[in-house]
């Protein structure tokens, strides 16, 4: 290793935190040779690298792992390149393996240049500005109500018939309303000593359809809340989605 | 004294301020950034020195006269603004059709029906208190309207239903709403009796019916 | 044929656009009231039927060249923007942006310019794992979001660049990013495969930098 390799490596370990991946530390020593990426010499490049991390280890610099597995991979690449090739051997050859280590640092190089032209452009909110007062789009929503003939017509049938007749497009089987659920409760909830699932207040005939079932679960739930604010039932979930439980609340705890 | 008036002049060439057109450009790119409108004093202050603000504003307004949007004067200072007869730009109108909810038919029903009615009339069909919204509506959709006032005591004012109305259900007048017999004989009703005494809860599979009756309310507005 | 056709123009003229001078003024209004780039579907919208947004746009783009705020395309849409050169006299306006790390700044170009790229191939060009932080930094900032899954084993989300990081650097598209032809022509955007005995990233021991694999997809759009 020359004087001037030995300082550049030097250099490189006491900013060794500063280096982004091996690949920075291979781009960053390249420079010292100081010709154009594609006529960089690799084997030079790789002793240089093996260099740097021998003098970290001397020093008791931990790198990480992605340094020292590129060394061991460069101290192969060196051995590839200095003894000369096995017919025998299968897998790249020496050349591939400079030749893509050579694109991956011009391309590194390339990335940096360009980020450097991206970020020295004008750039919105430090050269050039956006409209400073700009006018919000006013929504202007209109609601239009409408009615048929029909709904009339059942409207007032609805109205006039409400104790001899049932519109049959009433069809609410399948609703379970909060006072019905409030009168199941209220004789069973004295039972309730100790937290019973909201589910047992369920009435019978109402767990299988789902529609039913909806619709029995909601009143249960409103009526159960009814009866905690009434302050007969306490009232308690574990977690999100957990069962709901219920427990009557003695009077005058 | 020519010393130092040529320095002056020097020094008057190098601080000399850039030439009108550029400082109208300058206006215009403060005017368009600022979060308000900028007076004619910070204008300069932002400017080169030695810059005319009031004589670039002059000249700014005059270029964007019948354009999309205007300089204009807004206080002691100075703003760009849509040209007012574009401000329909700035709005989207969307319209939402929603169904009558179902007290408001009711009532329109009652009132197409019985008018004129009173209020109190219309709550003692519907067995339920009729609510100012429901009334508003109707009449802000001008299917109502006030008729004359009941010679009874108090004289309440009475609902008719209007023009307006006839026209949506394209009815020629009141009169023409079928009866209840035509409804039925329509099928619009059911001769179902209703169950004759309020079934228990939770009787098995026999509690499908007892829920029409007395239920509507539940769901009034 | 000759009624139809009469029919036709009748409703033709009936909803005539306006001329192309009132179009381009309503195009002009609507840019200097919005802060954010607008399409020229959204323009369309707004306008009378029948306007051809994209003429008005072209017509306002030159009447504004070389004035003190531009008309500027970003992406699929069209902003009004200050002329740069007068970015001297906005120091109120100015935003501070957050300052990126290197690593954000590099990864953003690597998206940038290489885009769709997945995280491998990002880690493959910096010859380093991409940390979370990044990513999430230039998401949070609206520079990047997440593009289509590559159709590879595993089937990777990609990271492309948005119509934000388009505005906040005066891009018209991603075609236009400086050098972008040159870095093409010289092969440097290409992904070429490593030959199989060279070390890849994520052979070591870079625990935190794992991404949970699953992860992505909660950002998939």
């Amino acid at each position: 290793m020359s004087v001037v390799e030995r300082v550049a490596a030097e250099a490189l370990i006491v900013d060794v935190d500063g280096f982004e991946g091996p690949l920075d530390v291979l781009l960053t020593l390249s420079r010292t040779q100081k010709v154009d990426l594609r006529k960089i010499s690799v084997l030079q490049l790789a002793r240089q690298y093996l260099g740097f991390v021998e003098k970290a280890k001397a020093l008791r610099l931990e790198l990480a792992a992605d340094y020292l597995v590129m060394a061991a991979w460069l101290a192969f690449l060196k051995s590839r390149l200095l003894l000369p090739p096995d017919p025998t051997e299968e897998g790249p050859s020496g050349e591939e393996l400079v030749a893509h280590l050579a694109f991956q640092l011009e391309r590194l190089q390339a990335m940096r240049d360009a980020a450097a032209r991206l970020m020295g452009r004008d750039r919105l909110g430090r050269d050039f500005f956006a409209r400073g007062q700009a006018e919000d789009v006013t929504r202007i929503k209109t609601v239009t109500y409408t009615a048929t003939l029909l709904d009339l017509m059942q409207g007032y049938a609805r109205i006039r018939t409400r104790d001899e007749f049932r519109p049959f497009v009433m069809d609410r089987e399948s609703i379970f309303t909060m006072e019905q659920a409030l009168d199941r409760m209220r004789p069973l909830i004295g039972f309730a000593g100790t937290w019973t699932d909201l589910t047992s207040y369920m009435p019978e005939g109402w767990h299988s359809d789902p529609v039913r079932r909806r619709s029995a679960t909601a009143s249960t739930f409103a009526a159960s809340l009814e009866l905690v604010k009434e302050g007969h039932l306490e009232i308690r979930q574990t977690d999100t989605f957990a069962p709901i439980q219920l427990r009557r609340k003695d009077e005058g705890s | 004294m020519t010393e130092e008036s040529a320095a002056e002049t020097q020094s008057e060439s190098l601080f000399q301020a850039p030439p009108m057109g550029e400082q109208e450009r300058m206006v215009e790119a403060v005017l368009f950034a600022s979060a308000e409108p900028v007076s004619v004093r910070d204008l300069e202050a932002r400017m080169p020195h030695g810059c005319d603000a009031a004589e670039a504003l002059v000249r700014l307004r005059k270029r964007y006269d019948g354009r999309g949007v205007q300089v204009l004067k807004v206080g002691d200072a100075w703003a760009i603004r849509t040209a007012p007869d574009l401000g329909f730009l700035m709005q989207k109108e969307t319209v939402e059709t929603r169904k009558l909810s179902r007290a408001a038919i009711e009532t329109l029903a009652i009132i197409a029906y019985h008018q004129p009615v009173t209020r109190a009339e219309i709550e003692e069909i519907r067995g339920v208190s009729v609510s100012r919204g429901t009334v508003d509506q109707l009449l802000e959709m001008e299917w109502i309207r006030f008729g004359r006032r009941k010679m009874t005591p108090g004289r309440p004012v009475t609902f008719v239903v209007t023009p307006e109305f006839l026209d949506h259900f394209g009815l020629e007048s009141a009169r023409d709403l079928p009866g209840l017999k035509e409804l039925r004989s329509a099928g619009l009703l059911e001769n179902r009796l209703p169950p004759s005494a309020l079934p228990t809860v939770g009787d098995g599979e026999d509690d499908d019916e007892e829920i029409g009756a007395g239920q509507p309310e539940l769901f009034e507005d």
